[in-house]
This record gives C-alpha cells, sequence and structure tokens, in this order.
C-alpha cells in the first residue's frame, strides 16, 4: 500500500538510472530485431544500387554534431555504398560544422579492415569541397557553376587540380545528390532549388523531427527516397546488409522512449490509487 | 597515443558532468569552474576576431593603420586620404558607443554607460514592434481567416480566438467570457503537451551521442 | 540631465526604427542593416566588463581563500588557457582552423562540456514528464493526454499497437492531427499575444513611461 | 503526340548535325532557338520596383503558349542597350509571370528580355522590354494596411494611458505568478535564503530580455525592503550592465541604497551551456528558496527548472519562446506565459499609466478576433452561395492583414 505513496515521490535518480541503463545497454546487444524496411528508405537505397560504377554522388552534409547521431550512421552507410559500388562521392557542406563530420564519417569508415589494404584515394574517389556561408543561395550558385561556388576543397588546394572534379560544371554533371539535413537550410531548400530548379535526381536522410515536414516531397516525386531519425538508419543499414551504430541507436532510442512512456503510466497509476484511497478515508 | 590522451581529457569531462545527476560533486565542480573559463575566454577571442577586428578596425581602416598591408581600405582612409564619404564610417558610432559602455569601469563617469543602453534599448524597442507585428500578429491571423467547411478549420479558429481570450487582461473571466477562456486555457495545455511529446525523441539522441562517445570513441567497446 | 539624455535618446532611436520601416528611402534603408553589426560591436566592447567581473569575482575569492576557492582558480587558468592559446598562438584570423591551440582545446575540452550539458537534457526530460503528466486535473489530462499520443505516435510502437486500424488513422496519423491543428491553434494564439505584448512594451519604453532600464523614476 | 515531337526533335538534330557539318560555321546557339518548338513568351514589361530604396526592377511578362508543353522556366536576359549583348541575370520557374531583378544601378537605363527554355535546353526569346530605369521611394504603399492597423493599436495604447493619467481606474484580471511574487520573496526571508534571478539567455537586443531586466527592477525594489541575498548570474555583458544599473536604481528608490551591492549581479560566460553549468551548480550550492526564470531561453530552461524543482525552490518562470513554455510549465509553479511575460512588469509597477497600455493591448485583440471571425464568416459564406459580393468582401479583409513580401 505505502509503495503506491513511496512510487509518488520517487527519486528523481531512480528515473535517471533506468533512463541511462535504457539507453547503455543496447549497445552492447546483438539482438537481430526485426526492421521492416519502409518503401521510402527502399527507394533511397535502389536509387544509390541503380547508378552505375562511376557514377558521381554529390553529399551535402546539413548538420552539426548535436544531430549526428541520427545523421552520421546514415552517412557513413552511404559513403560506405558508394565507395563499395565505386561510385564517386563530391562532399560538401550548408552548415559550417557539415564538412567536419564528413571526415568523421570517412575516419571511422577507413579504420575498417576492409579499407586498410584499399583505401579510397582522395581527389580521385572522393574529396570534400567544405563549407560554403550562403544557405540556398549556394545551390543556386551551383547550379550555374561548382567550381566557381568551391574553387578550393577543404585543405585548400584549387579544384581544377583535383582530378574527381574534371568535367564537372552544375548539376548536370551530378548523377546523384544526397543530402544529410537536420534543419534550415537542408532538404527543403536542396529540394526547392536543385531539383525543382536545376532537374537533380535527389535523396535525403533527415533527423526524425526534420521529416515529416519532407514527406510531402517523397509522394510528389521529387524526393527519390527517404530516411527518416534513426529508425531509417537502421533500416538503411539493414539493407547494405552492414548492421552498424544506427541500428544499436535505434535501439537505445526506442528503450529510452519506452522507459518514458512506461513511467508516466506508473505515475499515473500510482497516482489514481493514492487518490482512491484518500477519498474512501 | 595523443588521441587516446585527448579522448580520455573529454570522457573525465563527459563523466564530471554527468556525475551531477547523482549528486554535486568535486569532479563536477572542477568541470563547471573549467567550463566557465573557458567557455568566457572562447567567447572574448569569438568576439574580438568575428566582431570587434572585421567590423569596427577593419571597417574603419584602423587594422591598416597599424600595418596590416593585406586589409583593403577602410572609411577613416577613404575620408582622409581621398577624401571620399563612405557608409562604413557610421561605424565609429558603434565604436563611441562601445567605449561608452567601457567607460563603466571609471566609477566618476560611470554613468554615461547608461547612453549606450538607452540605444540598444530604443533601437529594439523600435525594430521589435514592427517586425513583430507583422509577422506574429499580422501573418497568424491572415492564416487563420479560413471557411468554416471543415472540422479542422473550426477547430483551428475556436482555438486561436479562444486563446486569445485567455490573454484578454481588463474584463474579469466570468461566464460565457470565462468559459470561452477555459476553453483557451485547454488548446494551450494541448499544445504544452504536444511539444512537450514531440520533443523527447530529439532529447534522447544528444544523450546517444555522449553514449557512443564514451563506450566507442574512447573505451572502444561498441564497434 | 543624466536622466534626461538617455530617455530622450531611446525615444528618438526608438521612432526612428519605427519609421524606417516604412520608408525605403536612403538614408532610412541604412539603419535597419547597421543595427545588427553595431551592436555586435558594442557587445563585444562590453564583453571586457562581463570577462574582468568574471575575474574579479573569482581571483577574491582566491585572495580570500573562500569557500571552494580552488575551482575558482581553475576557472582563471581555463580563461587564460584558452585566450593566450587563441590570441597569440593560432595564427591571428585563422585561430579556428583545425589543428591551432585554440581548436584543440576546443574540442577536447569545450565540446565535450558543452554536448554533456545538453545531453543531460534526456534525463531531465524523463523526469519532468514523470512529474507533469499526470491527470491531476481537466487541464493536466489535456496535457497528459496531447503528449502520451504524440510521444506514442512518433516511434514505430504507436502504429504497431494500431495496425488493426485503416491506413490513415493509425496513431502516427493522430499525432499529425494534434500537431498541425489544435497544437497551431494553441501556438497562433499565444504568438498574437506575444506580438500585442511586445508592441505594447516597446510603446511604453519610447514612450518613457518604463523607465526601470533608462533610468528614473 | 509524344512520339510525334520525339521524331520532331530527332530531326531536328539531325538537320543540325548536317548543317554543321557541311557549313562548318553554324551556331549552336542561333541554330538552337532557330530550331526551337517552343514559342517565347510575350508582352514584357519592365518596371522600377516600388515601395523600396531603388536598385531594384520589375520584370513581367505573358505565359509562353507552350507553358504546359515541358518548358522548365525562363531565364531573364539583361542589357544596358537594345543593341548590345544581353546576359541571364536570373531564372524563374514553370508558370512564373514575373521577376524581380534586385541588382541594378539607379543611375542605368535598362533592357530586358525573357527565354522559355524546356529540359532539352531549347530556348526561345522574348521580345525586348521598353527601357527602365529603378529608383528609391520614400513611403512603401505595399506596407499601408501595416500603419493603419498598427496606428490604431497604438492609438489605443496610447488613448488608454492617457485616459488612466486623468485617474480613470481599469478593472485587470490576476496573473497567478505575479501575486505569487511578493510570498515568493517573503518565503526566502523566512528560510533566510537567497533569492536567484536568471534573465535568460539572449542578450540586450531582444525586447524579452529588456522586459525581464525590468521585472528585476520591480522584484529587486521588494526585495530591498527584507534582508534577503539577490543573485543574478548573467551571461552576457550589456545584460550584466544593465541589470546592474537597474538593481541599483530600485535600491536605491526603495530607500535601502546601504544595502546594495555590486556583487548581486554578475557575469558567468556568453557559452549557453557553460552557464547553465554555473547556475546548476549556484542552486545546488546556495540552495535559494525562490527562483525567477525571466527573458529568453532555450534548451536550458528545463536542465534549470528541473534542477531548481530538485533542491525545493519556488519557480516562477515567464518567456515568450513558444518552444520552452512546455517545459516551463510542466516543471514550474508559475508561468507567465507569452504576453503575460510583458504584461508583468506593468502588473507589478502598478502604476496607472502602465496598467492603461494593458487595457490598450486588449483593443489589439479585439481588432485580431473580430478579424478572424468576420474574415472567417464571409469566407465561409462566400463558400457556401458562391456570391461574388462575400467573395470580394472575405478577399478586402484578406488582403487588410496580408503581408507583400514586395
Amino acid at each position: 500500500m505505502e509503495f503506491f505513496e513511496k512510487l509518488m515521490s520517487i527519486d528523481r535518480r531512480v528515473i535517471f538510472f533506468f533512463v541511462g541503463v535504457a539507453l547503455i545497454v543496447p549497445f552492447f546487444l546483438d539482438i537481430g530485431q526485426k526492421i521492416e524496411i519502409s518503401p521510402e528508405v527502399q527507394a533511397l537505397y535502389d536509387a544509390f544500387m541503380e547508378l552505375p560504377p562511376g557514377s558521381k554522388v554529390l553529399m551535402t552534409f546539413d548538420y552539426d554534431p548535436p544531430s549526428a547521431p541520427e545523421l552520421q550512421p546514415q552517412a557513413i552507410t552511404a559513403l560506405r555504398l558508394c565507395f563499395d559500388r565505386n561510385l564517386k562521392v563530391i562532399m560538401i557542406g550548408l552548415w559550417p560544422m557539415g564538412p567536419m563530420q564528413a571526415n568523421l564519417a570517412l575516419g571511422t569508415i577507413f579504420s575498417e579492415k576492409k579499407y586498410l589494404d584499399k583505401e579510397p584515394v582522395y581527389g580521385v574517389d572522393y574529396v570534400n569541397l567544405g563549407y560554403s556561408p550562403g544557405n540556398e543561395l549556394v545551390i543556386q550558385r551551383m547550379g550555374s557553376s561548382i567550381p566557381a561556388t568551391f574553387p578550393r576543397d577543404f585543405q585548400g588546394t584549387p579544384v581544377e587540380e583535383i582530378p574527381l572534379m574534371q568535367g564537372i560544371v552544375n548539376f548536370s554533371n551530378i548523377d546523384f545528390v544526397f543530402n544529410l539535413s537536420a534543419g534550415y537550410p537542408g532538404t527543403v531548400e536542396w529540394v526547392q532549388f536543385a531539383v525543382d530548379r536545376f532537374h537533380a535526381r535527389m535523396g535525403a536522410a533527415n533527423t526524425a523531427v526534420q521529416a515529416p515536414l519532407v514527406y510531402p516531397y517523397v509522394h510528389a516525386g521529387q524526393l527519390t527516397g527517404l530516411s527518416g531519425g534513426m529508425k531509417g538508419a537502421a533500416e538503411f543499414e539493414k539493407l547494405t546488409g552492414f548492421i552498424g551504430k544506427g541500428t544499436k541507436f535505434m535501439l537505445s532510442q526506442s528503450f529510452a522512449h519506452v522507459i518514458v512512456i512506461l513511467f508516466i503510466i506508473i505515475g499515473n497509476t500510482a497516482y489514481f490509487v493514492t487518490r482512491g484511497r484518500e477519498k474512501r478515508s | 597515443m595523443d588521441s587516446f590522451f585527448s579522448h580520455t581529457l573529454a570522457a573525465i569531462l563527459t563523466i564530471g558532468i554527468i556525475s551531477f545527476l547523482y549528486k554535486d560533486n568535486p569532479l563536477y565542480k572542477f568541470c563547471e569552474s573549467l567550463f566557465i573559463g573557458v567557455s568566457a575566454g572562447y567567447w572574448f577571442v569569438q568576439q574580438y576576431y568575428a566582431n570587434l577586428l572585421p567590423k569596427l578596425f577593419d571597417n574603419l581602416g584602423i587594422t591598416r593603420m597599424l600595418g596590416a598591408e593585406n586589409v583593403p581600405e577602410g572609411a577613416l582612409q577613404k575620408l582622409f586620404l581621398h577624401g571620399e564619404w563612405s557608409e562604413d564610417l557610421l561605424y565609429l558610432i558603434a565604436g563611441i558607443l562601445g567605449v561608452m559602455m567601457l567607460l563603466r569601469l571609471v566609477s566618476r563617469i560611470g554613468w554615461i554607460s547608461r547612453w549606450p543602453m538607452a540605444f540598444i534599448v530604443g533601437s529594439i524597442s523600435g525594430l521589435y514592434f514592427i517586425t513583430y507585428f507583422q509577422s506574429n500578429a499580422m501573418r497568424q491571423m491572415q492564416n487563420t481567416i479560413l471557411p468554416l467547411n471543415s472540422f479542422n478549420n473550426l477547430v483551428l479558429i475556436v482555438g486561436t480566438v479562444t486563446g486569445i481570450i485567455y490573454f484578454y487582461f481588463s474584463k474579469e473571466h466570468k461566464g460565457l467570457f470565462g468559459a470561452a477562456a477555459r476553453v483557451g486555457v485547454y488548446f494551450l495545455m494541448v499544445t504544452f503537451g504536444a511539444s512537450f511529446g514531440y520533443t523527447v525523441m530529439s532529447r534522447m539522441s544528444l544523450l546517444i551521442g555522449r553514449v557512443d562517445f564514451l563506450f566507442g570513441t574512447w573505451l572502444g567497446l561498441v564497434k | 540631465m543624466r536622466r534626461q539624455i538617455p530617455q530622450l535618446l531611446t525615444a528618438i532611436v526608438g521612432f526612428v526604427y519605427i519609421i524606417q520601416f516604412f520608408i525605403p528611402h536612403k538614408p532610412f534603408n541604412l539603419f535597419e542593416r547597421m543595427f545588427s553589426d553595431w551592436f555586435l560591436i558594442i557587445a563585444a566592447c562590453a564583453i571586457w566588463l562581463g570577462v574582468l567581473n568574471l575575474l574579479k569575482l573569482s581571483s577574491e575569492k582566491v585572495y580570500k581563500r573562500g569557500k571552494d576557492w580552488p575551482y575558482s582558480l581553475v576557472s582563471i587558468c581555463g580563461f587564460f588557457l584558452i585566450t593566450i592559446a587563441g590570441l597569440f598562438f593560432s595564427g591571428g584570423r585563422h585561430f579556428q582552423d583545425p589543428g591551432t591551440p585554440f581548436d584543440y582545446v576546443y574540442v577536447n575540452i569545450f565540446t565535450p562540456l558543452s554536448a554533456t550539458m545538453f545531453a543531460l537534457l534526456a534525463f531531465f526530460v524523463a523526469s519532468a514528464s514523470y512529474r507533469a503528466f499526470r491527470a491531476r486535473s481537466k487541464e493536466a489530462t489535456l496535457l497528459l493526454l496531447a503528449g502520451f499520443f504524440v510521444m506514442l505516435g512518433r516511434v514505430p510502437v504507436g502504429d504497431l499497437i494500431t495496425s488493426w486500424l485503416p491506413e490513415g488513422y493509425r496513431l502516427s496519423n493522430l499525432t499529425d492531427w494534434i500537431m498541425n491543428v489544435p497544437q497551431t491553434a494553441g501556438q497562433r494564439a499565444i504568438m498574437i499575444g506575444i506580438a500585442l505584448g511586445i508592441m505594447s512594451t516597446s510603446l511604453r519604453v519610447i514612450l518613457g513611461i518604463e523607465r526601470t532600464i533608462t533610468g528614473g523614476e | 503526340m509524344k512520339t510525334f515531337s520525339y521524331s520532331f526533335i530527332f530531326y531536328c538534330l539531325l538537320g543540325l548535325i548536317l548543317l554543321a557539318t557541311t557549313d562548318g560555321l553554324a551556331q549552336v546557339e542561333s541554330s538552337d532557338s532557330l530550331l526551337s518548338p517552343l514559342l517565347p513568351p510575350s508582352e514584357v514589361i519592365a518596371e522600377d520596383h516600388p515601395g523600396d530604396a531603388g536598385g531594384a526592377i520589375i520584370v513581367r511578362w505573358k505565359l509562353s503558349p507552350d507553358e504546359d508543353k515541358g518548358i522548365t522556366g525562363y531565364e531573364i536576359l539583361r542589357s544596358a542597350s537594345p543593341t548590345a549583348e544581353f546576359s541571364s541575370v536570373g531564372f524563374a520557374a514553370t508558370g512564373a509571370n514575373r521577376y524581380v531583378d534586385a541588382n541594378t544601378e539607379d543611375s542605368l537605363t535598362y533592357y530586358y528580355k525573357v527565354v522559355a527554355i524546356d529540359a532539352d535546353r531549347n530556348a526561345s526569346e522574348s521580345e525586348i522590354s521598353p527601357p527602365v530605369r529603378s529608383s528609391p521611394q520614400w513611403f512603401n504603399f505595399h506596407l499601408l494596411n501595416l500603419l493603419i492597423i498598427g496606428g490604431l493599436i497604438c492609438g489605443a495604447v496610447i488613448y488608454f494611458i492617457a485616459h488612466a493619467k486623468k485617474g480613470k481606474k481599469f478593472f485587470l484580471r490576476k496573473i497567478a505568478g505575479l501575486e505569487a511574487v511578493d510570498e515568493a520573496i517573503g518565503r526566502a526571508t523566512e528560510m533566510g535564503r537567497p533569492i536567484l534571478f536568471i534573465p535568460g539567455i539572449l542578450d540586450m537586443d531582444d525586447v524579452q530580455t529588456i522586459a525581464g531586466i525590468t521585472i528585476l527592477g520591480r522584484v529587486a525594489k521588494t526585495i530591498a525592503q527584507y534582508e534577503t541575498k539577490l543573485n543574478v548570474p548573467t551571461s552576457r555583458s550589456i545584460v550584466m550592465s544593465t541589470a546592474m544599473e537597474t538593481v541599483k536604481e530600485a535600491y536605491i528608490s526603495a530607500g535601502r541604497a546601504d544595502a546594495y551591492s555590486d556583487d548581486f549581479v554578475h557575469y558567468v560566460t556568453d557559452e549557453q551551456f557553460g552557464y547553465v553549468a554555473a547556475v546548476d551548480g549556484i542552486m545546488v550550492r546556495e540552495k535559494p528558496a525562490t527562483c525567477f526564470y525571466i527573458g529568453a531561453f532555450f534548451a536550458e530552461s528545463l536542465i534549470m527548472a528541473e534542477t531548481g524543482n530538485s533542491i525545493g525552490a519556488i519557480q516562477i518562470a515567464g518567456t515568450a519562446m513558444p518552444a520552452q513554455l512546455p517545459f516551463f510549465v510542466a516543471a514550474c509553479d508559475y508561468t507567465l506565459i507569452g504576453e503575460e511575460l510583458f504584461a508583468a512588469s506593468a502588473y507589478l509597477s502598478g502604476e496607472p499609466k502602465q496598467l492603461g497600455s494593458l487595457k490598450g493591448q486588449d483593443v489589439g485583440k479585439i481588432i485580431a478576433m473580430l478579424a478572424i471571425v468576420i474574415g472567417a464568416l464571409l469566407e465561409t459564406f462566400f463558400a457556401i452561395s458562391g456570391s461574388s459580393f462575400f467573395g470580394s468582401l472575405a478577399e478586402l479583409v484578406h488582403k487588410l492583414f496580408s503581408i507583400v513580401a514586395s
């Protein structure tokens, strides 16, 4: 009986403990969770798979470290997919921290055994053109000239000296755009400018908060595929057959979410039981 | 080895902050004080390089006067060397206001720091007056003028109008008016509940990032 | 004089900023554009005041051996560490480039501290919802229901529970509806109220009726 | 139909190649337009952009009749003379019949051409527009409605302020959070614990901070009457200076200049989370009996409010940040929601003039509600009856509240 009263004024540290456990445990679980693939993520994966080897993929990193748990796994999956299929990757960022995230993703991939022997070559297989300020205006400028918008790469090398950039003028030389977005500027702007105006083919990965705003573009055919939040990351990983952090992260997030919901239910149960008792007495 | 050292440093700081959840402790106090000092310094340096130097010194031409050749001529050079008026000269006003602000340090004439404050408060009042009226009031009103031909529109209009009634100050919330205000409160509560629930998930992912740093990047337990 | 001039300044500047909005002609069009720069310059000067205040209070504590004084020493050292690194050893304007000492402190000290502090929210969101989402009254119940459904509707579990319902009537659809209709209505009422509140506050300040800040009663 | 146009394009291209190989001189651009299956846009008119500071010209045109035959947009070309070379200034999407060229010199004359382009990069040029110059104006007539409605609200505020000056009393409903201020200060005094006041994390260039500091001034006046310690950590230097002046003034006007100390207000750091870390530290160590969070807040709102809750402080919050209101409502005892924050300093001052302005604010609310209700009813009548009378009235109301960007 006293149990419920205690529950009512439970020490917040108990809640903290459970949230922590719910977040940490999935990191060490190796359960083959059944992940259903949504059509949007399938479409995104198919878009990558349809590209013939040697195609040029523009990856835009429009997010910063706070959104990294949701988007980094997707960046890694997409990069790995590109390298495995011998697609050429051009990375840029409309957010100042974006290109740093790109380098971090590359670091993660290249530390794998598989790539230690055959590391993709910078400037030939991939290039990081860095950040350019100006939000959607950057996309607009890229529509007329990518080399003029990004005259130098991340390290300051002029693009004319980069083999991969030879022959790239604007979006017509890009076979696929993959946008990783956590807000503004992001997928909405890329659709409005790169897709609607310059007819690029594009897919996107978004944070869970952003994704609902972008879904209409998928249905209208402006976006070829969309992967939203950690769940999208997990699906994407499952499709590529490489189970990375996205799957673990998604489990963590779902567990924590369920814990919060459970606590709300417990709190209300305790409240009604104690109040019922007060009324009777 | 070097990266292990940096990661360990970052990990200790991470654990220090998290330990606050249990209770206040020396490690947290250390992290907190370090954070205060480092971040104050960070912004101090930032303010200098991002604002003071380019916006004031470069625009006026002070950097060039001090011998920086690679900076283009500023407003003062244009005025005194070429006799040209330049809009950038207006930055001088900002410079003067900034110095007035610093005069607080001299207690005898500290009162002069009220001038830049008055300037800021005045301009903000003017600017916000108009921008909020335009984008908050007018736009939201316009968006709410909808035909009552669907349930959703009806809910939107009733919610907005009763919500405004809740904020009404000069009439007692009694009778029919009070009932409408109460409906307004219900709408506000739904609004708060919904936006709260909506953000829970994104807050979780922040922590996942830190957990990943501790167990993955630092300890290497999670691949 | 000391009191009237600031008040007058507030009134004039405030009025100019209101009318410049309607007058696109020179020189009025310059004001709005310049203001943000001006403010940033004043703020960049003023940060000296803040920093000196921080250093003064901290060093007083160290000097007087006040409670927890060693921690104040940590603050002072931290401040000088990054400031000296940034101003003198990080290549001037390129102080933020990767590999500079300033960047090292930023990446390995500043970022983990800031990210972790931010991440504490995950815990606090949980404890706050435990207390707040309780059906104590009609209002609280609405808060609870809206929050609960939106939370459930945003995870796969939500649609799993309601998968027996026809498509378009599942929890995620309810979530969308709550967000798009009643939530939007409430937000609009709040926003219109805020606009009116700001207009009235601004007028009071410009007209000199509200003088708490500009001084003098 | 489709096969026909494809074969047409095919033969055109074939002809082009033949032409190029036989002649060797064919220029791709001219033959492009020569062979273009597209009809050009027509009636191109360029005008000065009204209500601006000069430097912009609006170009309008009649859409190409081939609009639905795969036109992907219109390229806008400009030149300083009808005979000189035209260069591109911008691009407008399909269906658009206007473009603002915001990059003109007021002293120059310009000519415009609009080119329809389809997905195969076929292009078709319009006639050249008549000459045009941009110029600045002294009043932006697009904002006339804003001036009228804004003037109405201002007028109401000023009218009621003047009315109040003459001694007229208004009824004002209670705001729970403000009723609690005195009690909260009293409680801190009884418990012998300090009062913590957080004026938000934005600088003085936000009205919420200004509102926060004015409330601080009022609260400090009450605190000055007790022997209670006030602690105001700030995250901005200008806020620190302003808060110091304000608190000092409050103590002086309460006749307690002796009790004032410059240490009440202090700067911590500009960094959002560094500031939060410090505030949390102050909370658990000094255990304030009352916490005020009044100003502009972001994600830190909940971190502070939850910590404050854990030490059992009475918490009064106020913000106009819609995204943070839910967290304050959840974790604090009282929350001033949006407009209530801005009304608070007037309430606390108790001065008739200030209270009069609140009455004026309410007139703004009546305008808003009337506009919404009347507008919605007109729209509904129009939707039901289809009568053009209601239609035009509804449009009028819409227009009255519409904001034209350009």
